[in-house]
């Protein structure tokens, strides 16, 4: 048996790690790091970029170069990374909240730049670190602090969201199934361009609080039950559909990303600058 | 199958979740006296990574080398 | 699209007669700026589009960002890989900037941040100049931090002045501001590139430690903490919490109090390096005009107009306007009392200069923000109405 | 030969003014070796409205960069000419495009038509502003008529060489008399 | 005839306005005025929301309640109109910059929030006041200032982006055809819950000058030429698509609206606050 | 989900236990807020989440944004309505507010922004206390603009002055900042609301022009322009440009001039109903502890505690630290020269007091920055210390 | 068809972008000599406002009443 | 009777310490007419770590809002009760839970199996901060017991009444001895 994750654990770092009993962050981590390390990647050439949550807490954790950067920002610090060194390999990891609800345009325009990032999203569907806000994913009608009366808005689907903005590659996983949840991960680092792997889990301390949802483990059971693969999901009606979390590939693609497109126009412009001045 | 010597939890990283007992097919795990999961039944266990990879504390241990390794943290 | 062209001169310098903003640009790329994101805005978008042409000519790159915070976030990115990045803007997309401003500073990430300023508040007058963001730039982000702001006068100020923002970013690993004006930025005038064998340039100090032993903000070095670009082995965190030596997030009272000493103490134990001005004959002045970026022009000016008719007026531009001169405040006013305050705005850096200046000093400020540029006269003017 | 010029070139948006602007400060400036310093302003409206460029042009080096009275004017539009005629020396030109513009006659004033002559004679309207680069050089050598020619050629696109040095001779040769 | 863009001009703006010949923003905003006074809209109860730019300069120049706001942040504002004060009609008007960069995120939220808004994008492919940047919605090669070697990113498809977002109306017109866009307009306006209208529109100026398309006039004919109507676009290939732009209704949904659902709980919750306060 | 209690108490007001970002809500709702717009963020998401609980039994609405920038939008487009809007936030937010505020202040729209303020800069200490956004209240936003921001030290405070806060909001259209802290906003006391007969509320006075004369920003009234709520038949148009009386962008220098003069002067020429401060036994004081916010408490104990040793200490505590209490510095360092002070950050107020204070006056400041609220004993040290 | 006596433009707000001629389904406009388009076959009107509705300028103008109200500006 | 309490309520996160403090707090500040003011503090981890909630209760208003060396110290876990047990008065009491902590004798220190005695006796573990909040009461008087229990009730969950008087009952009818 080979437990990558202990391997990429931070040598100066104290364990456990500050999320709460049950809480699938844990999970997805450890999905990254084997999805790294069966990518093969350099654990050098590898950055790790996230927000600011309890979910972006993650890179502090693990053994590559980091930045916990600002709330909903993720992707802007990733793309800065990535476009001034096109060698790094770039995984980006964000909450739903960091995601989706202040970062959903930094997210969207990666999704179209076709930028090569992996993104990561450990969605709970709330805002855990804040104690517990109604998130862009939280399922309309469930309670948070800020949604006493039930979230009125309904959730964005992130794959729907990604798939309309251009992104190459398009997944969801859940921490019920890690391998699968792995394989996906993987496949978005190989993928040239941006790829975006959606990451059903559990919150089992904040949710629970304000939605009665039970014991870490009820939670886990509950999730394991709604996730569909897609393929199953395709041949089920809307309403057999309902509450249900379809997992799967959603795209994969092979429009140019944009760190190749933009080497072309360096060695365009490399000879056009060969030109010398004019002397006065 | 199985002598999954190092199949085991580091017990001051575990929280107690349960996961590893509700999530190995082979039902492999049980809690023990002290609040912990422990291998109750390691021959039956066939190696699928199951515990290991749903553990959110990374506190379930498949290798001997992995287990020096952490001894002290 | 360029609308310029450089040429050489007999010293194989390169010349051109060139705006502000593309100044900006040809001074940065000689600084070794190799990547730059950004959102337009006027007046200072010609500086993304020079970018977004020349960059590429030296292996760099640009990026049009979706908005100024992801900008911002990217250029902080950029730096991690040990590049020289740099982003340009104005008033509202300064502000929008401020977050990860702040970001920068705590993390100690080398970067330029342009702003061409124009009138404000909000929108205010997008094609005018004003000089009104010089507070902000001191105090826009939250929480206590440091800052380092330079505002040129002149083209060729803003050559020299590029160069040293990029220089003073890696030096101090910092933040630092370029603030310009919709004048500066929009007018042109001959600039003379310096060759490369003549510009001093600064590169962030690299560490020498094994990663291994690598403290991305170990102090043992001294007040700026030895760099290491990420994809080189050195496997650190950065977060915008406050963290320790090893870049993780503490609140130990001891580790909060030492990092943000260190902060501004590498900035302030520096103000030699750091802080420039110009004096114009002061040595006999009895008047002296305080003024920053574009109104020293006109301050000049005047000074020359009020000599000829016999008024000793001397000049103080400051071009290092963050951290704050007030050693040389202190020192001029020592001897000139008659002090006046000239800015494009409604008065802001003028209360500095009543904080530093000698308790004896009558600190007067002449102020336009109408969006016109001040003249000499109107400066004279108020000289003569205020004795 | 005054020590320093200070230059207003006035007109609407789109008649190239601040291309004119542009390569008479190159000309002086990098060609002719003085100090050049080049500024301008749009009006109110996003484009299409008034114009201006403006130049200090000078033996030394200038500190405030724009002009108050100008040594010459030129003014390519009824509402440019309106505007500033009145904020010339007493001693400067003003250059008046008289195909476009009703102007007062007097001391200094050059009335020229000089779109028309454009139109007519270069056969391109747009090469107005070359024109009047020509005019102002030849009348008040601010700028030498060879730092003018090269930092034109620098300046324009590509295949549009000849019409150009077309235009701008023109404007050199052309005779002027001022119109008192 | 009836000119009812006559009868909304502000008594004290002067004209002509400060567009360039032949822009197309000064056909959509007529064709909003019409849209308002078609769905029969009391004047004083509408409220005109921009951002900034050429586009967003609209609403200074017709006689409506109205907020020329910051760059991107036009629905935000609306989105304060329209909750503190749900009687009023909320346009949105915005550019392709405004709203599509900068102002993404909150796009796809309104979308998601299902607010009561009505939105035009005044989609001329390009920033128009800051001199010909590229925009989100520039066809990828196409040149613009800052991507002097032809833009690498593949643009949003707004329509697309607001119906994976969940907006409860989605519309494509364009400025060649002024009564259907007149029309879905109309539709946008009295659908409860959010709207989106994109109208494919020229810049002949600055896209023009980075790009050589030719004098106004040309532009439009053109334009014109690309306009496909979706039940044709329905029956082409991908290939015979490209290059084309596809008009028509593409989300025509009923769920509920942001501030109706809201008075819901204004509703339940007066109930609960008539209980007193124990005494001491 | 609410964690507090009201009660009535014998004079029928409504008492309870609550915390200050509790009572921030119950004051707000009193004073009249009937929208609030947010983004949640440590340490004021209690502040949103009672808003959403609260506001719509008084038929009032709230909306949780995606961001702090569309929740600053979203009170300003609600203000336009007519009705009273609130936000609240702490640093990182407060600093992505920043254009938009500038929005509000050139448009003269009323609301109110509370900034809880936490250790920075950048993400810095979340969950700990912090008084260094104080400087950024005043200069965050870009270009030249005047601003009101009131710092309370009690959960009692924190009622009035939100009440405070709203009215001058209204009475001079304006933004206004309330600068709390994490301490206050978590600490719990009691609070007696007052009755709403006991309560002056200041609505922004309407207009009585018909829509035809009215001009949005007409002057004839006084600095304050009178309001026309949207959706009664005023349709008027508002700018983040810089325009004229009828709201319509201008560029004419005279009419740039008169806003940007009448946005100050509004709030410069009336300090005296603005500027509000806390004395205590300054009378007979020797020594003067000037402070703000959380940090007053620690000097009135240190005073009391200093009395209590002979020492004559008195207190001046800055309830509205913007515009500045210019005059009242002015007046009591002319009596006492021995000025301290008192903040919890790295010095920032300071910089103010000293402008102000009277030449002969030494003034200095005691500071903390650890995240730990300052303790009277060091206070007191530092007095003791610098005699 | 058509007395349409108020099919005009207004040339002060004209920018002569030549839509109203292009976009005429009748192909009623011309531009005249002035160089602005005028209505040169008004009795082939069919009324279907496309001009009006393409003019970037508000500058078509089809009714009495308008052209009235709008001398002024 | 003390004129000022200074409250220091100690433990880890989960056993209803600030809820405890806010009873408090509302028991002496509006049912007792006291003044008080509580505050709180949590360890860096995100959940569950150290906790704290603090109370000053004063006859006179407070000032300067937090404990420096407590009156009363109630210490419900070991950390805690290292950590605070010398910030403690000379004439302080330290209510430590016997059934968690190992503590040291002294004067003033009650030791009390509060946690045990919430799961015998009231049936509740959670309940153990409630069963303090009655010892506190009755051992120091700093709050009575009618406006604790007043409080308390005000603050629970409803359904849950009985068991929680249960709780401070019998927290008040306990025997103490302080542990020479
Ligand atoms: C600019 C800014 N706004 C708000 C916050 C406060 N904040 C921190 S984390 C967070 C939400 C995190 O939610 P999510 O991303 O879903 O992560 P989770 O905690 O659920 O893993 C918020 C709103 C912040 N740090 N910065
Ligand atoms: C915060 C901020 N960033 C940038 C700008 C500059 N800006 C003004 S308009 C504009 C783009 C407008 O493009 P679009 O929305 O497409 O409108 P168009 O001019 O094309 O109609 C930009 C970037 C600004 N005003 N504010
Ligand atoms: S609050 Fe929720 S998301 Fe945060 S650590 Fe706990 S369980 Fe995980
Ligand atoms: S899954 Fe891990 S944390 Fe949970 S019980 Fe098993 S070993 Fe412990
Ligand atoms: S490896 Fe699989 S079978 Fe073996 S114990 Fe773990 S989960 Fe059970
Ligand atoms: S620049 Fe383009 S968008 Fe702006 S007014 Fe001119 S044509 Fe219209
Ligand atoms: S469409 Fe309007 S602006 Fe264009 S030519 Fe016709 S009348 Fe003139
Ligand atoms: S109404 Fe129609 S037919 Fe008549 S002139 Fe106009 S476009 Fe032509
Ligand atoms: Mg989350
Ligand atoms: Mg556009």
């Amino acid at each position: 048996m080979k437990s990558a994750i202990h391997d990429y654990l931070r040598p100066k770092k104290k364990f456990p790690h500050v999320w709460c009993p049950g809480c699938g962050h844990g999970i997805i981590l450890a999905s990254i790091v084997r999805a790294i390390e069966a990518a093969g990647k350099n654990r050098d050439e590898v950055v790790v970029v996230s927000g600011i949550g309890c979910s972006s807490r993650a890179p502090v954790y693990v053994d590559f170069s980091s930045i916990h950067s600002t709330h909903g920002r993720a992707l802007t610090f990733a793309t800065g990374v990535k476009v001034a060194n096109p060698k790094l390999t770039v995984i980006v990891i964000s909450g739903d909240g960091d995601g989706m609800a202040i970062g959903g345009n930094h997210f969207i325009h990666a999704c179209r730049r076709n930028i090569d990032l992996t993104m990561i999203v450990f969605n709970n569907n709330i805002y855990g670190m804040t104690g517990g806000q109604a998130s862009p994913t939280m399922p309309q009608g469930d309670y948070a602090s800020t949604a006493p009366f039930g979230t009125l808005e309904r959730p964005f689907d992130v794959c729907k969201l990604a798939n309309a903005s251009g992104a190459n590659f398009v997944a969801r996983g859940v921490v019920t199934s890690p391998i699968p949840l792995e394989k996906h991960i993987k496949k978005g680092i190989e993928k040239k361009g941006f790829s975006v792997i959606d990451v059903a889990e559990t919150c089992p301390t904040i949710y629970n609080f304000f939605n009665k949802t039970g014991n870490p483990l009820k939670m886990m059971k509950d999730l394991k039950a709604k996730a569909i693969p897609v393929q199953k999901a395709n041949t089920m009606t809307e309403e057999e559909l309902k509450g249900k979390i379809v997992t799967g590939v959603f795209a994969d693609r092979y429009y140019p990303d944009f760190t190749t497109s933009y080497d072309k126009i360096i060695m365009d412009s490399a000879k056009r600058s060969m030109k010398d001045e004019e002397s006065i | 199958m199985s002598d999954e010597k190092y199949l085991y939890v580091k017990k001051n990283w575990c929280k107690r979740c349960g996961y590893c007992i509700e999530f190995c097919p082979k039902n492999v795990w049980e809690f023990g006296d002290d609040g912990y999961p422990y291998p109750a039944r390691p021959q039956d266990c066939v190696r699928c990574r199951m515990c290991v990879n749903i553990c959110p504390e990374f506190a379930v241990i498949g290798e001997e080398e992995v287990t020096i390794k952490l001894e002290g943290r | 699209m360029l609308f310029y062209k450089l040429y050489k001169d007999a010293d194989g310098r390169k010349v051109g007669f060139v705006q502000g903003n593309e100044a900006c640009v040809e001074a940065a790329l000689l600084a070794g700026m190799r990547f730059f994101a950004g959102y337009p805005i006027t007046p200072s978008s010609e500086i993304a589009a020079v970018s977004a042409e020349k960059l590429p000519m030296l292996g760099g790159r640009f990026i049009q960002m979706e908005d100024e915070i992801s900008s911002m976030g990217a250029i902080i990115g950029g730096s991690m890989t040990g590049k020289k990045t740099m982003t340009a803007t104005s008033g509202p997309g300064f502000s929008l900037k401020q977050e990860n401003l702040g970001y920068a500073i705590i993390n100690e990430v080398p970067c330029v941040i342009v702003n061409v300023q124009r009138g404000g508040p909000s929108t205010g007058l997008p094609t005018q100049i004003a000089q009104a963001d010089v507070m902000q730039a001191r105090w826009g982000t939250h929480g206590d931090h440091p800052i380092i702001a330079i505002s040129p006068a002149s083209v060729s100020q803003v050559v020299t002045s590029t160069i040293r923002a990029f220089n003073l970013a890696e030096k101090y690993r910092t933040p630092v501001i370029l603030l310009m004006d919709e004048t500066l930025g929009h007018m042109r005038e001959k600039i003379v590139l310096p060759r490369e064998d003549e510009i001093e340039l600064i590169d962030r100090k690299q560490t020498e430690d094994t990663p291994e032993e690598f403290k991305p903000f170990a102090t043992k070095h001294g007040d700026v903490p030895l760099f290491a670009p990420y994809g080189k082995g050195y496997r650190y965190n950065i977060t915008g919490l406050i963290h320790d030596e090893a870049g993780f997030p503490t609140t130990k009272t001891d580790e909060v109090v030492s990092l943000l000493d260190r902060l501004h103490s590498k900035i302030n134990d520096n103000l030699d390096d750091i802080v420039e001005v110009c004096e114009f004959q002061t040595e006999d002045a009895d008047t002296l005009l305080v003024s920053f970026g574009s109104a020293t022009r006109s301050c000049i000016s005047a000074m020359e107009k009020g000599r000829a008719e016999g008024k000793k007026i001397g000049v103080l531009q400051l071009l290092t306007v963050w951290p704050f001169a007030e050693k040389q405040i202190v020192k001029l006013t020592e001897k000139i009392k008659n002090v006046f305050v000239v800015e494009m705005n409604m008065g802001q850096i003028i209360g500095e200069v009543s904080r530093c200046s000698h308790r004896d000093a009558v600190v007067t400020g002449i102020n336009k923000y109408n969006g016109i540029y001040i003249t000499p006269q109107e400066i004279l003017e108020k000289v003569k109405e205020s004795r | 030969m005054k020590n320093l010029y200070e230059v207003r070139l006035s007109g609407s948006g789109g008649q190239g003014l601040i291309t004119a602007g542009m390569i008479m400060g190159e000309a002086a400036s990098v060609f002719d070796g003085k100090f050049a310093v080049q500024t301008q302003s749009y009006g109110p409206e996003a484009r299409g409205g008034a114009c201006k460029a403006e130049l200090i042009i000078s033996e030394k080096e200038v500190a405030y960069p724009k002009p108050v009275d100008a040594d010459i004017l030129l003014a390519l539009s009824q509402q440019a000419y309106d505007q500033y005629k009145d904020d010339v020396k007493e001693d400067g030109v003003i250059i008046v495009d008289s195909s476009l513009v009703k102007y007062e006659k007097g001391k200094g004033v050059y009335p020229i038509p000089i779109t028309q002559l454009a139109i007519d004679k270069v056969g391109l309207k747009v090469t107005a502003n070359v024109v009047a680069l020509g005019v102002i050089s030849s009348l008040t050598g601010v700028v030498s008529y060879e730092a003018l020619e090269r930092a034109l050629l620098s300046r324009i696109p590509p295949g549009t060489e000849e019409i150009n040095k077309k235009a701008l001779a023109l404007g050199k040769t052309l005779e002027f008399k001022d119109n008192i």
